[in-house]
């Protein structure tokens, strides 16, 4: 009989790369309340770890592992863990999360939480169980790619996250593999190889997670399968296609970045789009557990059974570099996979050289539209040889060297992902606010202005409110920590909107934003977290409560930035965004971005130069020590 | 790029500021005229140039202009505002309408304005410097005393010009400058 | 320092400084896309050496297509016309004009010649003729005075219709300026004086004339303390280097002053003094520059005082009361003239009643005075003087200049 | 005692004050041009200005082949392309840059571009010089010039490159052009011409002609500068400051960086804060640095900044110490009009990198210890300061 673990275990796995030692603590009640779990969780963790305007590639960074309290529960697409550092590619914090195994195997072997100190002097990797950690030297496997220094770990536990050959060489947007998923953004991957850490496995399968109030629990979550199950998106072209459905409806928008971004849709993006694919290589899912929406798939091409490559990946990689063969996308996401690199970065700063390379900045072959030399060049990057050394840096580093920073297309170092703002402002917005650099993760706005059609993409009334309300709400899903997919699901389904005519919808939101989007029921989250962790020491949150644990989650994260110098100078888009239309517009477009700022500080809470003021962070209780 | 974007641009005309340069010329050709006919210092200058010498003072690029030539009798005449089919041995150019237009309104004297390159001269430099000075002459009877001294460099004090022979000297130009040979000349540049 | 309302400032000379600048030539004239550049001169500065250390400077670095130096003292516009088809027989594409004004100037209107094309000079006159950049000139001045490496003018005779031809264009500006002290190794001591007194006449006239101006007064000042500073030790000594590379900076430094602020009264005067008694420019300037300050002072009292502080040291000029410092300036000039004097045993005269020719017979008779004063107003030096210059007022001062005695004050007209 | 070594130029011809503006013509004139293409900031010519400067040319007989309003704060190779093309297209014979340093450096890079019928800058940046004939190049400044857009840098695409056929050909200051568009504009601007005087004097290399044009530059500045600060917009203060930021630049051009500009550009670099404000509060700890190595600071810097009295009054030992002290005062005097640049809020490795980065430019002539210990000592209080600290922060 395993043991059990009601809700949390709040605990906490503290390790010492350099003493190769580790402790526990407790993470306190109060914490639990304010931050939930998963990203806001993690966020506290780091913020009463970390000194302020550390190197982030040196012994002083510290990487925090967090797991939601859902996990292990059974809760349909809560198989995520969140990870939590300072990113060398930003400079400011990165929050990422990740569907793959080790989450589940950290939870079950008894951590709620784990922090990673110090830098190993030889390559290690580190094994976890509910006594604690062990560190084993990794030689034997530093050097080779995420598939195989995996394959190695598994055979100590049940869940690893390894990093590749682009983590152990610094490129500073390397990623985490766990299982097939990744844990992408903002060179999460490069801090471990930056403490010498090629994996960490954990056990798994010690504990069991239940529920504090199995009856309340169960409820909800039929009531959340059934929302799933219903909702066009998540059970209809996502579950058949993947998010590379996407790509036709971004196609139509104008919204697919192409040639690093001077256009906004092509002739040939049916090609890549996920119909397409779905045709050609015969897909079959291949998802994270547990999950109910089935987005990932895998497929045969070229002959082997590989993973279709995800949207972002076929944007950055395809479109954007003017490329719409889709085996050729797979090759460089192959390559992208093994070697342990951020797609989307991978994409963006291979799309900027392409650039520098044709107005002669940069010797170069890379060419728009041509494949040649580019899997030649990802390689490279993976390995800092020659012209890779100078992409390895990401494209803001190299544009600062290169010049082309008028087409780097980052936010505070963090290349773009898919989709052109200058088709959908409040994506602009969003892009420029993010905490984390350009990410489409922290408000999804693209989706409400381009997808559904909930609001005008041209307008700016209300946009802030929406950016600032979906800021809260993505932040505190991930805090849960849950699948952002579910929230197609629990936002579309309840019968008020369910019913309602999408011109209603749309006039609604649009010009009264602020009552239309109160009036969504998103209740099933907070149920869901608080059947798990019990009433028995926190009150039930309720959906502003939950609302507001996001909110606190994010300009926590937005006030540790603020600690790393960042301010409204950094809260913007790339020139082309904001300067050049676009020929496909029928009146050249650029992201009008200083009225909508203005308004969102305020809304915020945080001064004109971006900085949140005083009164903001005491009403949030942040910088309060929390026992 | 979508070049129509940036069209070219033809700049327009400031027609108050010609037509106001104009009259000044007008008034500032007949008034050399005349006081060649009066002054002795104007005299002595004319009785140095070549006979036949013409010049204009003008505007460039696009004028007006004012032309004045030595006749055979040795005095000055005002040919009026056209240089066509004059063969022109000095030209004074101011270099542009807004400078001219600052001269004229005596914000900027004419050795001042020479100084800072407003003129361009083309000739002879002796002559134009005579010229100059006959000018100078021209606005000190031509002008109020409050406005002459802002016009030349040294407005003569009551030892250098007597007040008496100033201003007979001032009434004499004043009705040669405007007497019927102004509608003459006029008629003749139509 | 009141600012005009309207300045104009362009002196666009390299200038290479330094006791081993010419050793610069070579690379900077190759930077200018120069191959093989054409060395103008004349007789005396060959017969002085000064070619071959030049030649010996540059060796290597470049080929010389040819060495004119033909040029006479009273150069006229035949001269360039041959200096121009030497250049083209020898497919020159640069010139190194080494020497005083007169070959400065003619190698400037060989510049324009060879490089506008055609057979004579006088098919290049003409307003607007000069309207795109010249092929380098690289200037070597080997008198510390004149300034020609700093203006854009170039005064070329035409001697059969007794005129100046006048070219003016900032591409007459040469490309290069190279001062080094051994150019100006054989200069006699009274040249060196009347040459150096010359560029304190440029220096001290562009900082009361009408176009003064913030850049040409900083250089200006500059010009007058190295002159100040190291004219004596320079003529006492010839072979101090520094002291006359430092006179050869003043000079090209007073050349970039007064070619965009101008010259006034001093000028004016000294030009037509010059060309009516045939008098040496250097001369006229140092005799008449203590005239130039003393009859602008009631137009430039703040000026011409400020000049007393570059002249003298700021210990004199803290001193001195600020009512005192123009006439103090003044004070100042005529000692140095003094000094001259008696330094260069009497070569260096102190006031025009005291140049003599070289037969011993006055140079500047006493009858000479009114001519010179009515031709002062054919002189286009007139127009940046502060106060008007007519000939009563130009006669006024000859005379006093003349007898070497100071300016009376109350003669000075200063209008209504 | 000098030693008189040195080489030095100024290209431009600077035009100043009343009525300039309508000289353009007459100097494209005089280059044998007759339709300049415009590069315009998008600021300039939203605040009307290229209007201004297209009823400069009325009456002129010139047209005008276009006014490429694209540029903002970053001068990059796409925009000079671009106006090269229009350059090509409208057959234009001139440049003129309308507004900052990146409108002067987009006309510069696409003056090479056309100059040489290239469409790529590689080789330059890859050393090669330029032609001695390139276009006429006309530069406009309006404001937040940079103090250095008359020199001789190409400064693109983060790359600089020099060369003295970089200068403009003719500068012009014009009252309805050259007025600061904020306070804490003219503020940077002064700065930034003040830093560019300050370190052309001090350089090693003591050309008495750089000297003149940063005296005049320094002294235009410390004439004006107070009352400048408390009315911007009043064009009998401001136009001196916008010609002395020209004059400075000129100086600089001929000088080597200094080591205040050099790390406030770096410091930019990493932490996009603008180079102003680090200037503004690092040139007294530089100043000190240099002090307390008992380097003797050249007395001009009193005589340009207070004036020929004040310098008089002052005893020889203590020309030096004073001079600062009055440079100082006018940098603080400026600084109170732009935030403080925490540098203790940088992350260290920044201002490490920081450091590193500048001393490896060329033509520097310090190392990255001396830029670390002015960082340093401007995180310490320093004595003069004592008497101001508290209100400033």
């Amino acid at each position: 009989m395993k043991k059990e673990i009601i809700g949390t275990s709040n605990k906490v796995l503290e390790v010492d790369l350099a003493a190769r030692r580790f402790w526990v603590s407790e993470i306190p009640v109060g914490d639990r309340e304010l931050y939930l779990g998963g990203k806001g969780m993690g966020l506290k963790l780091l913020f009463d770890r970390l000194k302020p305007g550390i190197d982030p590639l040196g012994k002083d960074n510290i990487l925090v592992l967090t797991m939601g309290v859902l996990m292990g529960t059974g809760a349909p697409c809560s198989g995520r863990f969140e990870a939590v550092t300072k990113s060398p590619l930003t400079g400011i914090m990165v929050t990422g999360s990740c569907g793959g195994p080790f989450g589940m195997a950290l939870k079950t072997s008894g951590w709620d939480a784990m922090v990673i100190h110090g830098k190993a002097d030889e390559p290690v990797f580190v094994c976890v169980d509910s006594g604690g950690a062990t560190f084993a030297d990794a030689a034997g496997i530093w050097g080779t790619g995420t598939a195989a220094a995996q394959d190695t770990l598994l055979a100590h536990g049940s869940g690893a996250m390894v990093i590749g050959q682009a983590g152990e060489n610094l490129v500073r947007y390397a990623n985490i593999r766990s299982g097939s998923r990744f844990l992408g953004r903002g060179g999460i991957g490069t801090v471990m190889g930056s403490k010498n850490l090629k994996g960490i496995v954990a056990k798994g399968r010690e504990y069991k997670i239940r529920p504090a109030d199995k009856k309340r629990f169960d409820r909800a979550n039929k009531r959340f399968l059934a929302h799933i199950n219903n909702n066009p998106v998540t059970a209809g072209s996502w579950r058949s296609y993947g998010t590379n459905a996407n790509i036709r409806i971004s196609n139509a928008a104008g919204i697919l970045p192409v040639r690093n971004f001077t256009a906004g849709s092509h002739g040939q993006a049916v090609k890549i789009s996920g119909e397409t694919m779905a045709e050609k290589f015969d897909t079959r899912h291949d998802v994270c557990k547990p999950c109910a929406i089935l987005c990932g798939h895998r497929g045969t091409i070229r002959g082997e059974k590989r993973h279709i490559p995800e949207y972002e990946t076929v944007t950055l990689l395809g479109s954007n570099l003017g490329i719409f063969d889709p085996e050729i996308i797979s090759d460089f996401n192959e390559l992208c996979a093994e070697y342990g690199m951020d797609t989307i970065s991978t994409g963006g700063t291979i799309a900027w050289a392409m650039e520098a390379a044709e107005k002669g900045l940069i010797e170069s072959d890379l060419r728009f539209g041509s494949d040649e030399g580019i899997a030649e060049t990802i390689t490279d990057i993976a390995f800092r040889r020659g012209q890779g050394a100078m992409l390895a840096d990401g494209s803001r580093m190299a544009s600062k060297t290169y010049g082309g920073e008028d087409f780097a297309m980052h936010v505070k170092g963090m290349e773009l992902p898919g989709y052109d703002p200058r088709g959908a402002f409040g994506q602009g917005l969003s892009y420029a606010t993010a905490n984390r650099g350009g990410c489409h993760l922290s408000a999804y706005m693209v989706g409400v202005e381009a997808m559904f059609g909930m609001a005008d993409p041209h307008a700016l009334r209300w946009k802030p409110y929406m950016v600032k309300f979906m800021e809260d709400i993505f932040s505190a899903v991930n805090s849960l920590h849950i699948c952002l997919f579910t929230a197609f699901a629990v936002f579309l389904e309840p019968p008020l909107i369910r019913f309602t005519p999408t011109f209603i919808i749309r006039h609604l939101n649009q010009n009264f934003s602020l009552l239309a989007l109160n009036l969504m029921d998103a209740s099933l989250w907070p149920e869901l977290w608080h059947a798990v962790v019990g009433k028995r020491y926190i009150p039930y949150l309720g959906m502003r409560g939950f609302y507001k644990a996001g909110e606190r989650a994010h300009v926590l994260e937005r006030y540790m930035n603020i600690r790393e110098g960042i301010a409204k100078k950094d809260d913007t888009l790339p020139r082309r965004l904001l300067d050049e239309g676009r020929t496909c517009d029928h009146e050249a477009k650029t992201v009008p971005l200083d009225s909508m700022l203005k308004t969102y500080y305020r809304l915020r809470g945080y001064d004109e130069n971006g900085i949140p003021r005083e009164k903001t962070l005491e009403k949030l209780g942040i910088g309060k020590q929390t026992k | 790029m979508n070049i129509d974007r940036y069209p070219e641009i033809r700049p327009g005309k400031k027609v108050f500021k010609k037509a106001y340069a104009f009259v000044v010329l007008l008034v500032v050709g007949r008034g050399i005229e005349a006081a060649d006919r009066v002054d002795g210092e104007v005299k002595d200058i004319v009785r140095g140039l070549p006979e036949g010498f013409t010049f204009s003072l003008g505007v460039a690029p696009s004028g007006p202009w004012m032309v004045i030539r030595k006749e055979k009798s040795g005095k000055l005449r005002y040919l009026g505002w056209r240089r066509f089919g004059k063969t022109i041995e000095l030209d004074m150019a101011i270099r542009n309408i807004e400078a001219a237009f600052r001269i004229f309104t005596f914000r900027e004297s004419t050795a001042q304005a020479h100084n800072n390159g407003r003129f361009s001269v083309n000739g002879n430099l002796p002559n134009a410097l005579a010229i100059m000075r006959i000018m100078d002459i021209a606005e000190i009877y031509l002008l109020p005393k409050i406005i002459a001294t802002l016009a030349v460099k040294r407005y003569p004090d009551r030892r250098e010009l007597p007040p008496g022979r100033k201003h007979f000297n001032r009434l004499r130009i004043y009705l040669r400058a405007f007497s019927p040979g102004l509608f003459r000349v006029v008629y003749r540049n139509l | 320092m009141t600012m005009p309302a309207y300045y104009d400032f362009c002196s666009r000379v390299k200038t290479i400084s330094g006791e081993n600048a010419m050793e610069k030539i070579p690379g900077l004239l190759k930077g200018l896309g120069v191959r093989r550049p054409m060395i103008v001169t004349d007789r005396g500065v060959e017969a002085a050496g000064l070619i071959d250390t030049v030649t010996e400077a540059i060796d290597g670095g470049l080929d010389i297509g040819a060495i004119y130096a033909d040029i006479p003292v009273d150069s006229d516009y035949r001269v360039v016309d041959d200096g121009a088809a030497v250049y083209q027989n020898n497919r020159c594409d640069a010139i190194i004009a080494v020497g005083g004004g007169s070959v400065i100037d003619t190698a400037k209107g060989i510049n324009i010649l060879a490089s506008l094309g055609g057979k004579s000079l006088l098919g290049c006159q003409g307003a607007g003729t000069i309207r795109r950049k010249l092929n380098p000139l690289a200037v070597l001045p080997t008198t510390s005075g004149t300034g020609s490496e700093m203006t854009l003018v170039a005064v070329i005779a035409d001697t059969e219709r007794q005129e100046k031809m006048l070219f003016v264009s900032h591409f007459l500006l040469p490309d290069l300026a190279v001062l080094d002290p051994r150019l100006t190794r054989t200069l006699p001591d009274f040249l060196t004086s009347q040459t150096a007194m010359d560029a304190l006449a440029h220096a001290c006239e562009s900082y009361y004339c009408m176009e003064k101006n913030p850049v040409s007064d900083a250089l200006a000042l500059r010009a007058i303390s190295l002159i100040s500073e190291h004219l004596l030790p320079a003529v006492r000594n010839p072979a101090e280097t520094s002291a006359r590379l430092a006179l050869a900076n003043a000079s090209a430094m007073a050349g970039a002053a007064f070619s965009n602020s101008m010259v006034g009264l001093v000028h004016n005067l000294g030009h037509v003094v010059g060309a009516v008694c045939h008098v040496p420019h250097g001369t006229c300037m140092s005799i008449l520059l203590p005239y130039g300050l003393e009859y602008n002072t009631h137009r430039r009292e703040k000026a011409i005082g400020e000049i007393l502080f570059s002249l003298a040291g700021p210990e004199i000029y803290a001193k001195t009361p600020e009512k005192a410092r123009p006439d103090k300036a003044v004070e100042q000039i005529r000692m140095l003239n003094e000094d001259l004097h008696n330094i260069t045993g009497g070569k260096h005269p102190r006031f025009l009643g005291e140049i003599r020719n070289k037969d011993g017979t006055p140079a500047v008779p006493r009858s000479a005075l009114p001519e010179i004063a009515r031709k002062t107003m054919a002189d286009g030096a007139r127009l940046p003087n502060p106060e008007e210059i007519l000939p009563e007022d130009a006669l006024m001062v000859l005379e006093h200049a003349w007898a070497g005695i100071h300016l009376d004050r109350s003669r000075i007209r200063k209008g209504a | 005692m000098q030693t008189l070594e040195y080489e030095f130029i100024a290209h431009p011809r600077i035009l100043y004050g009343d009525c300039s503006l309508e000289e353009i013509p007459a100097e494209l004139a005089e280059n044998d041009a007759c339709k300049p293409l415009v590069i315009a900031s998008r600021e300039a010519v939203r605040r009307k200005l290229g209007k201004t400067l297209i009823r400069a040319f009325y009456d002129s007989g010139c047209i005008i082949g276009g006014i490429y309003d694209e540029v903002r704060d970053y001068a990059g190779i796409s925009l000079a392309l671009n106006a090269a093309q229009l350059f090509r297209k409208r057959g234009c014979d001139a440049f003129i840059a309308l507004g900052d340093r990146a409108a002067a450096d987009i006309a510069r890079a696409a003056n090479i571009l056309v100059s040489h019928k290239t469409d790529t800058l590689l080789p330059f940046f890859n050393g090669e010089t330029p032609s001695r004939r390139l276009m006429p190049f006309i530069f406009v400044p309006t404001c937040c010039t940079g103090a250095s857009a008359a020199g001789r840098t190409l400064f693109i695409d983060n790359r600089r490159l020099h060369s003295d056929y970089y200068f403009p050909d003719v500068v012009v200051t014009d009252r309805r052009m050259s007025l600061p568009c904020s306070a804490r504009c003219a503020a940077e601007s002064a700065i930034l011409a003040m830093d560019n005087a300050l370190w052309s004097i001090i350089d090693d290399n003591q050309s008495p002609m750089k000297n003149a044009f940063a005296h005049a530059a320094l002294k235009l500045i410390g004439d004006n500068l107070s009352g400048f600060l408390k009315r911007p917009r009043d064009g009998k203060r401001a136009l001196p400051i916008a010609n002395a930021g020209v004059l400075a630049s000129i100086a600089a051009a001929n000088a080597r960086p200094g080591i205040v500009r050099v790390l406030g550009e770096e410091l930019e670099k990493e932490t996009s804060i603008p180079a102003a404000v680090f200037i503004a509060n690092l040139t007294p700890a530089a100043l000190f640095c240099i002090q307390k190595n008992e380097s003797p600071l050249p007395g001009d810097l009193l005589l340009a900044a207070a004036g020929m009295d004040a310098y008089a009054a002052v005893p020889t030992e203590q020309l030096g110490r004073r001079g600062a002290e009055a440079i100082i005062e006018m940098f603080e005097s400026a600084a109170n009009e732009i935030p403080e640049a925490a540098i203790s809020r940088i992350p260290a490795h920044l201002l490490a990198e920081a450091c590193n980065n500048a001393a490896s430019r060329e033509m520097v002539n310090f190392g990255a210890d001396d830029a670390m210990a002015v960082l340093e000592m401007a995180r310490q209080e320093m004595p003069w300061q004592t008497h101001d600290n508290g209100e400033r922060k």
